[in-house]
């Protein structure tokens, strides 16, 4: 760590490095990364029991369609193996005290009464347990008096269609215990059968020919007495409840599918509402099953024990039954008591709900204590406090949705067919409450027309709900894609005002749902009115040419926007942080992370609607902003990562191959049959164990490999599971974790390959996922161990650009402690930004930039190279050498540890309406130039008219939208406006997009008396002339439905934003660029600021088009994940890497020739060789080689012929 | 180097058409160089034979190695232990290499699987052309540096002839003239005395035509 | 008298000589070379007799040259060393000197690609320089290169052929010196279309005083058509015909254009009779010899002077 | 899977084949959009060549070929996964196969008498 500052112990002068991130949500966890991964201590705190946030919740993602659970589920897993994150989930900040740099903090975690080091995830306590319903607990006995048993005064008898057909399946055997047996009589009376024959004063005496093992005896035995024994029945060791469980499995496996209807009188749901939740409501009679109505306590156990179907939770009951309701999916099914949050879920622990769990209310039941293998079920959990100490805050809370209830006219929570858009997504989801059928919740039919109302609960002030919520133009055109893509008979409509898809290609995508037949109507609907028969719902709205069209649809999906919760509302105020009216974070734009009160930083949705890549982003740089004041004392309170020692495999050692064959819950295991894959892989040769886990990613999962590995001495490893892109590397860690050499593993995709292409041939896909795991076992057979070698990390960072991203990169980067060579082409930093003068609140952005600027040259560790260009770049990540060329015409080599790119953009200048030639016509920026001097007589009554999207979202100019341009106009014109009101201001438009809180000034805009017309290139073009004698516009203005003419004294072009030219940038750091020009991100969603090359980072407008609050949200993002390379000390190289074995190199320069990175060398051992730490591990050196000598780790021949050979194996 | 041409397979098929066991082999030396014969044209022709043989009906089995040159006795020996069980040797060594098998597995037919071709350089990834026509009695230091012998399609020693047009020869638009070539290197050189001067008649019997070629370097024996 | 050939010493005369050639047929019919010598009699100073040229299979040019010299026309044997060595070369300079034939043109040969048998192994032991070198040798030294003494010495007008027009052109003159310096008597050039260019090498050859120093006599061939001018054009190497020249025949009628060819032809001869440097031409009318008489004839140079 | 198409040679295409492949389909980055740069275009390359191998040994060239993608194309490879099975089905098994399960045809009818 050439640079570094060194690293202090908290001795009391410096600050605590340690951070308090609030929120398991995207956000947190990717702060809790990038600060972990950067020498920071982190507590994550998450109010719900496991990390996620609303990202796990969603299906898909826009606009790349990836799916939202298998990229998130790698950074749940990384958060919660982290050994420098401390998790607190289900738990919440009470309080915090101190300053900036010096806080405590003091968390509460609520009572989950499972211990989470003790819980294996099993999910058994959620299975066994037989509750589905919030109870109406019993009262408790007043102080003093005995626990009675309340008597039942109001009787119902629930009867089937025939009379109850007792069975003696699985039946219990039931005796009388002579020693016990009070000779009351009761067990003879209760018996249907005649089983029981007992005379007073005499023993009863259970005659097991006539019994058919109901248990009526068992039940009306006096408590006192409890004389009557009962044999074998499973499980009975543990408690009745686990017993009654065990049984009822059994028998609905047995009755599955017979179509039984009437009472089987086995006698579970009598047996567990007495001995299990000690009610004694429920009574077997000769034509069915008598309830006690009136003091049924409703928790559901009598019906989720029938084996039958033959209980029904109304029937038992008086009261209203309140079901318990799956929270994760929106309340779309229900759940036990006992819940693991969702299957994916980290930690995967459940937590047993206060509200309805029968043992913390009535302290009955108590079957999951029962049944749980490890102990970790605690009744006695009780919160506990913790305090902890921190450098910095985090504040991402995350955000809910509103709540559609308050838009009445729509129905939602009335009409069943309405839902909203968070519950479609759990429709959409596999793993949600369907299985991804598109289904109506109101009767589960297939619907076929679907339509979308957009903004509800945005832009909406009759509900103080004025902004926008960013996201949901998009997330509906993602749903009504993707709903047609589970089913294409469905016919999606979405109901708009203005199509806010302004991020980087989102019109893109918009197209392309556009041609996959999703219908965009700009309309605003006004009421929904429900067939009460048929359940289809009828929209009323009026359509483009101003006609009344009332439409009908199965199904509506209301877009609803989102909202800061109450909650985090109140917990800012703990924290003492400004909130807008809306609860949303204040900021201050040009320190767009750091809230009021210093020390406390915020990322997400909660300071204003965003969607996931910009959360992400903004997470970056939330966590960059946290640590910089931290950054003398980073790395004083992480431990680093021990592996244990690789266990060295003995050449002779026989192979011993562990399979792990995954369920992923439904996902694969509902399509191939994984226990038969399972059998079969043990039938492989070296095979010594395999297993067929739920999920095999799980922490639990994880840590039960890791034990595998050691306890059967594998010495290879195999999972069939989902995709090696996202999963290997946790598998691999495992690996390492257990003292395996990290390559002894191979993986099959027998998801994505198996059951996701084949699901309507189970058996086929079965037959295929046993071949793909048989080459697996080939390959990990073939599989050799392979060394990372380790380099020394210089920890100076490259800033190619120094514009408001550049120098803010340059900044903060020098402030967390790295050197940093700035390097810009034109003679003076600043780029764009010189251009414009103000922001949206008014201030002059050259006093920004001449702060920014004399900072920046002012700091010791930053070097600043203008008038200088990047001519030659090499190296790899951690180790750069880049030339550049300075203005005396000399060359200078910078090393360093990374590169960040903030090349810029620049105001796009078509030679489009007369701009150029007359001075009537010019762009925004132009505009905002001339506004600075707008004081003369001439402006009073100026008319202008703006023109958006003037060669931009234009296939002959700029294709895409550049996003800054509406806000622009809106800004520009607010300004004249307020210099001269008489001033007359049209401007015209396409969509306006003010996306979030931007919108707010839109509406300000409009209320202040700006005129805004819209246009479509398409169906209602503008006729522009514009010559020296004069201007005119004649546009149809839909709002009257009339033709305007305008005639402007000025023409203002909104023109967008080009990327600025850095072709040969590109081509030298070996990075792509999109047909824009703009450069391409690692992951569109997850990886928004990395570049796909490995130490490599962006920021600002050379990515796409962005605001200078954004740029800078960027270039401190982009430190961030800078700063996780730049504060190691060393690194690792990857060890799949070509290696020559000089034995047999013919040194013919083969390689050297075909390496596109010119890696291979002849060295002056007369062989070739390849840098490790430059190959990129491509292989086409391996199959030019003539003499085959080159080897590439796990893809080399050997391994490739296994797989063959495999594959053709029967 | 030496350098070769896949023979076509079909010939080659011909050529182990009675045999149903042999040895395939390759040379680490030039034919790995030029690509024709190194350990990868091994397994391709390998596979190329089992799959053409098994398509026909007939399997045929392959023994794959690759020696390290096949034209030094002691890297041919260690063929030696096995080749005998064999019918067959299948090089795809130059010819010198295939004819050292041959004379050291008397018994053991032996087939060239390529075409050698000539004492060439790389020009590219994939091109290779002559340079060298082994005439034994150089004169490159005459022609700077380029033979006439090898680059003049007719080996002139006094060129260039009539044919030559902008630099590239009558015979084959894709050849350069050779001696417009060693006129340009002269020029370049300043040596265009050189060219000038008469060229007595070639002495031919240190090339080919003087018969097989022998070196004997006593003081190396 | 080197040779004591009429071609030697009509030009000794310092007469403005005149050769043609013929091309011996593709099979034994000795009527064939009789029939084109009958063309050629009386027409030239000596008749050039082709050695398979461009590699085309014929009868040879010895028994050509012995054909038309029966029938009273001077032979000059044209000789290529691509397909003899150089011990076949000199048994057939001696056997040809014995006939009686007294000029020789030593020519490379075109290569064989472009023939019959492309396959066929060329030869090329000595060049065309080190044959001109080995004929004045074994004609002024009376020996074989060997250094043995020859039972009688052959007597030859050794010519040699150049292409003013073939690349590098700066060469072009100093290699033609090369051959005067290795034995060269006469030259018969290519044929000539570029008149420009071919001045240009003249005052070339001029300044190295090499027209002094050997009879040059300048190649002309007759276009038939236009067609047959873009031909050659085309497809024979180091050919050099101007665009002007290819207009001038193209502009007539397709049954004019013959004439007009010849009527070029003349014309291209006067202006070579009147360039200093140039002793002859070398009419060479491709299987179109029956114009000779009228092209030659045309250019004032009938009828040939005799010279004893 | 492989890191790039680069890294299949010859050898091991026709590996498949002597394994029993009625056809192998390769499938890379769209060209010029190699993630390796000219890993795709040397894969062509090998592709054509093994594709000429394949015609002179009468095992049939059409069986391998190869596809050019976008990761983001998955559609696209069910497309092409399916054209390309479809054209193998319509080929048949590979001369290898018939001749193996003639063999093995062969042996059994021998067992059974």
């Amino acid at each position: 760590m050439t640079g570094i500052l060194q690293t202090q112990s908290g001795n009391g002068e410096h600050p605590t490095a340690a951070v308090l991130v609030i929120g398991g949500g995207i956000s947190g966890m990717q702060s809790a990364l990038d600060l972990a991964n950067a020498g920071m201590k982190v507590y994550l705190v998450e109010s719900s029991p496991a990390i996620g946030g609303k990202m796990a919740q969603l299906d898909k993602t826009f606009p790349t369609n990836d799916c939202s659970m298998c990229i998130v589920s790698p950074k749940l897993v990384e958060v919660g193996r982290h050994r420098n994150i401390k998790l607190f989930t289900h738990s919440e900040v009470k309080s915090l005290t101190g300053d900036a740099g010096r806080f405590t903090a003091t968390l509460v975690r609520h009572a989950r009464y499972v211990d989470v080091g003790a819980c294996t995830g099993c999910g058994l306590c959620e299975i066994v347990c037989p509750v589905t319903q919030i109870s109406h607990f019993p009262a408790p006995p007043a102080e003093g008096e005995k626990k009675t048993r309340a008597r039942a005064k109001e009787k119902r008898i629930i009867r089937g269609p025939g009379l109850p057909q007792p069975t003696r399946s699985q039946k219990w055997n039931f005796s009388v215990d002579n020693s016990l047996c009070g000779m009351c009589g009761g067990c003879f009376k209760a018996c249907l059968h005649g089983a029981v024959s007992w005379e007073k004063k005499q023993v009863a005496v259970i005659d097991q020919e006539k019994c058919t093992g109901c248990g009526a005896c068992f039940v009306a035995c006096p408590e006192k007495f409890s004389a009557i024994a009962i044999g074998q029945a499973a499980d009975l060791e543990k408690s009745v409840g686990a017993a009654v469980h065990a049984r009822s499995q059994l028998l609905k496996k047995e009755f599955k599918g017979t179509g039984q209807r009437d009472c089987i009188r086995c006698g579970l749901c009598v047996i567990t509402c007495d001995k299990v939740m000690n009610i004694s409501a429920l009574k077997m009679v000769e034509e069915g099953i008598e309830a006690g109505v009136d003091i049924c306590q409703v928790c559901g156990a009598c019906v989720s024990v029938c084996p039958v179907n033959f209980l029904a939770i109304d029937q038992v009951t008086n009261k209203v039954p309140r079901p318990l309701l799956n929270s994760f999916n929106e309340g779309l099914n229900g759940r036990k008591p006992v819940n693991i949050f969702y299957p994916q879920a980290v930690p995967r622990v459940p937590v047993i709900d206060e509200e309805s769990c029968v043992r913390l209310n009535s302290g009955a039941c108590g079957t999951c204590a029962s049944i749980c293998g490890v102990g970790a079920i605690h009744y006695d959990h009780r919160e506990e406090e913790t305090e902890i100490a921190i450098g910095s805050v985090i504040f991402s809370p995350g955000i809910e949705v509103f709540d559609a209830r308050i838009r009445g006219e729509f129905g939602y929570g009335l009409y069943k067919n309405v839902v909203t858009s968070i519950e479609f997504e759990r429709l959409l989801s596999a793993s949600g409450p369907t299985s991804g059928t598109v289904a109506r919740p109101g009767d589960a039919k297939h619907p076929k027309k679907i339509a979308w109302i957009q903004c509800v609960g945005s832009r909406d002030h009759s509900c103080d709900r004025d902004y926008c919520s960013s996201v949901c133009c998009m997330y509906a055109t993602k749903e009504a894609f993707i709903a047609r893509e589970h089913d294409s008979s469905i016919e999606p409509t979405i109901f708009y005002i203005d199509m806010r898809s302004f991020g980087k290609n989102f019109d893109d995508y918009v197209t392309r749902a556009k041609d996959h037949k999703v219908r965009f109507v700009r309309a605003m609907v006004s009421r929904i009115f429900e067939d009460p028969i048929s359940g289809d719902l009828e929209l009323r709205y009026v359509d483009g040419s101003g006609a009344r069209k009332t439409e009908m649809f199965d199904m509506v999906v209301l877009s609803v926007g989102i909202q800061v919760p109450k909650a985090s509302k109140e917990l800012a105020g703990k924290l003492d942080i400004d909130l807008d009216r809306y609860g949303f974070v204040v900021t201050d734009c040009y320190r767009p992370l750091a809230t009021s009160r210093p020390g406390i930083f915020v990322s997400g949705a909660v300071k204003g609607p965003k969607d996931i890549p910009e959360t992400v982003c903004e997470a970056s740089a939330a966590a960059e902003a946290a640590s910089a004041s931290l950054a003398e004392a980073r790395g004083s309170l992480i431990t680093a990562e021990v592996l244990p020692p690789e266990r060295v495999i003995d050449p002779e050692e026989g192979l011993r191959i562990g399979v792990f064959i995954c369920h992923c819950g439904t996902n694969i295991a509902s399509v191939v049959d994984v226990e038969a894959v399972t059998e079969y892989a043990k039938t492989l040769p070296g095979v010594v164990y395999a297993e067929h886990p739920l999920y095999t990613c799980s922490q639990d999962s994880q840590e039960r490999m890791r034990e595998i590995i050691k306890d059967n001495r594998l010495n290879r490893v195999v999972t069939s599971a989902c995709s090696p892109t996202t999963h290997e590397p946790l598998f691999m860690s495992t690996l390492q974790q257990a003292g395996l050499n990290k390559y002894f593993f191979d993986m099959a995709n027998i998801r994505d390959q198996c059951s996701w292409v084949h699901p309507d041939d189970p058996v086929l896909a079965t037959e295929k996922a046993k071949r793909l795991t048989r080459m697996a076992v080939a390959n990990a057979t073939a599989g050799q161990p392979l060394a990372e070698q380790e380099f020394t990390v210089d920890a100076r960072l490259l800033v190619v650009g120094g514009g408001v991203a550049g120098m803010t990169a340059a900044l903060e980067a020098a402030r967390q402690g790295f050197g940093v060579f700035l390097v810009e082409r034109e003679g003076q930093l600043g780029g764009q930004l010189l251009q414009l003068q103000r922001s949206s609140d008014g201030r002059k952005f050259a006093d920004f930039l001449g702060g920014l600027k004399e900072k920046v040259l002012n700091n010791e560790l930053i070097k600043v190279f203008t008038s200088s260009e990047v001519v030659e770049q090499s190296g790899f990540v951690g180790s750069f050498e880049t030339e550049i060329v300075t203005p005396s015409g000399g060359t200078r080599t910078l090393k360093h540890g990374a590169i960040l790119v903030a090349t810029g953009a620049e105001e796009h200048r078509p030679e489009i309406h007369g701009l150029g030639t007359l001075n009537t016509v010019m762009t925004q920026t132009d505009f905002e130039a001339a506004l600075e001097n707008a004081t003369s007589k001439d402006w009073q009554h100026l008319r202008v008219v703006m023109l958006q999207c003037a060669g931009s979202r234009d296939v002959d100019h700029l294709p895409y939208c550049s996003r800054v341009c509406c806000n622009h106009a809106v800004k520009n014109a607010r300004r004249l406006k307020s210099m001269h009101p008489e001033a007359r201001i049209d401007v015209l438009y396409r969509d306006m997009r003010c996306y979030g809180l931007a919108e707010l000034d839109y509406s300000r805009a409009r209320r202040e008396g700006i005129n805004f017309v819209r246009y479509d290139p398409e169906e209602n073009p503008l006729q522009i002339t514009a010559e020296e004698a004069g201007i005119e516009i004649t546009v149809v203005d839909p709002s009257v439905r009339l033709p305007v003419r305008f005639h402007p004294d000025l023409l203002v072009l909104s023109t967008g934003m080009k990327p600025r030219d850095a072709e040969e940038l590109a081509s030298m750091l070996r990075v792509p660029r999109n047909s824009n020009g703009f450069f391409i991100e690692a992951h569109a969603k997850l990886r928004p600021v990395d570049l796909p090359s490995e130490g490599l980072f962006m920021a600002g407008t050379a990515h796409g088009p962005k605001s200078s609050t954004e740029s800078i949200t960027q270039a401190q993002a982009a430190v961030a994940r800078a700063a996780t390379l730049l504060s190691r000390d060393s690194m690792k190289m990857s060890a799949i890497v070509s290696v020559v074995d000089p034995t047999h190199c013919a040194v013919c320069l083969t390689c050297v020739r075909a390496c596109p990175y010119g890696v291979p060398f002849i060295n002056d051992q007369h062989s070739a060789e390849i840098n490790p730490a430059l190959c990129q591990g491509c292989g086409i050196c391996v199959a030019e080689c003539p003499a085959k000598t080159i080897h590439l780790g796990r893809y080399g021949d050997k391994n490739i012929r296994a797989k063959i050979e495999a594959y053709s194996a029967s | 180097m030496i350098t070769g041409t896949p023979k076509p397979i079909e010939e080659i098929m011909e050529m182990v058409e009675p045999y149903d066991n042999i040895i395939l082999a390759g040379c680490h030396g030039c034919v790995t160089v030029c690509r024709v014969g190194g350990e990868k044209e091994v397994q391709v022709l390998a596979s190329t034979l089992r799959l053409a043989r098994e398509a026909g009906g007939r399997t045929i089995k392959i023994r794959e190695v690759s020696l390290e040159r096949q034209c030094d006795p002691e890297y041919v020996e260690q063929m030696r232990p096995y080749v005998g069980d064999y019918q067959a040797v299948l090089s795809i060594a130059c010819g010198a290499g295939i004819q050292f098998l041959a004379e050291k597995f008397t018994t053991t037919p032996l087939l060239p699987g390529i075409n050698t071709g000539f004492l060439g350089v790389t020009e590219r990834q994939g091109e290779w052309s002559e340079r060298c026509q082994g005439c034994g009695d150089c004169v490159l230091h005459l022609t700077g540096g380029i033979c006439p012998v090898t680059r003049c399609a007719k080996s002139l020693f006094h060129g260039p002839c009539g044919g030559s047009v902008q630099g590239i020869c009558e015979v084959d638009k894709s050849v350069k003239c050779g001696w417009q070539l060693i006129i340009d290197r002269l020029k370049a050189l300043n040596q265009m005395e050189n060219y000038t001067k008469f060229k007595p008649f070639k002495g031919w019997s240190t090339a080919r035509d003087g018969g097989p070629r022998r070196i004997i370097r006593e003081d190396m024996i | 008298m080197k040779s004591g050939s009429n071609l030697e010493k009509v030009l000794a005369a310092g007469h403005f000589s005149v050769t043609a050639e013929c091309g011996p047929p593709r099979g034994a019919d000795p009527d064939i070379v009789r029939k084109k010598a009958a063309f050629v009699k009386g027409n030239v100073d000596a008749c050039n007799v082709t050695d398979n040229q461009t590699s085309v299979v014929r009868m040879s040019s010895l028994a050509g040259c012995l054909l038309i010299k029966e029938l009273g026309v001077e032979p000059l044997i044209q000789m290529v060393v691509r397909d003899r060595n150089r011990i076949a070369l000199q048994s057939d300079l001696l056997g040809a000197s014995a006939m009686g034939v007294r000029n020789i043109l030593c020519l490379s040969g075109d290569h064989q690609k472009f023939g019959d048998d492309p396959q066929a192994k060329n030869v090329f032991d000595i060049d065309s320089m080190q044959f001109i070198h080995l004929v004045r040798l074994m004609r002024d030294e009376g020996t074989f290169p060997s250094g043995k003494k020859l039972e009688g010495a052959p007597k030859f007008f050794i010519g040699c052929a150049v292409n003013p027009f073939a690349d590098p052109f700066e060469i072009r003159v100093p290699r033609l010196k090369m051959k005067v310096t290795a034995g060269a008597d006469f030259v018969q050039t290519q044929c000539i279309y570029n008149m420009k260019k071919f001045k240009e090498y003249m005052e070339l050859a001029k300044r190295e005083g090499l027209h002094e120093k050997v009879k040059i006599l300048a190649g002309v061939t007759p276009l038939k058509s236009a067609g047959m001018a873009k031909f050659m054009r085309k497809m024979v190497a180091g050919m050099d015909i101007p665009e002007e020249v290819i207009a001038r025949i193209a502009a007539e009628p397709k049954d004019k254009q013959a004439d007009k060819g010849i009527e070029m032809c003349i014309e291209q001869i006067q202006e070579l009779k009147e360039m200093e440097g140039i002793s002859g031409v070398h009419v060479m009318a491709i299987e179109w010899e029956e114009k000779l008489a009228e092209i030659i004839g045309g250019a004032g140079l009938l009828p040939r002077p005799v010279v004893e | 899977m492989l890191p790039c198409t680069g890294r299949i040679d010859e050898s091991l295409l026709l590996t498949a084949f002597e394994n029993g492949a009625d056809g192998v389909m390769v499938v890379g980055c769209l060209e010029g959009d190699c993630h390796y740069v000219s890993g795709n275009i040397r894969a062509k390359a090998r592709v054509k060549r093994v594709y000429g191998i394949l015609d002179r040994i009468k095992i049939g060239p059409d069986r391998i070929r190869m596809y050019n993608l976008s990761a983001g194309e998955g559609s696209k490879f069910a497309a092409y996964a399916n054209e390309f099975v479809e054209k193998v089905r319509e080929l048949g098994p590979s001369p290898i196969n018939l001749v193996r399960a003639g063999q093995a045809r062969a042996v059994s009818q021998k067992e059974a008498t």
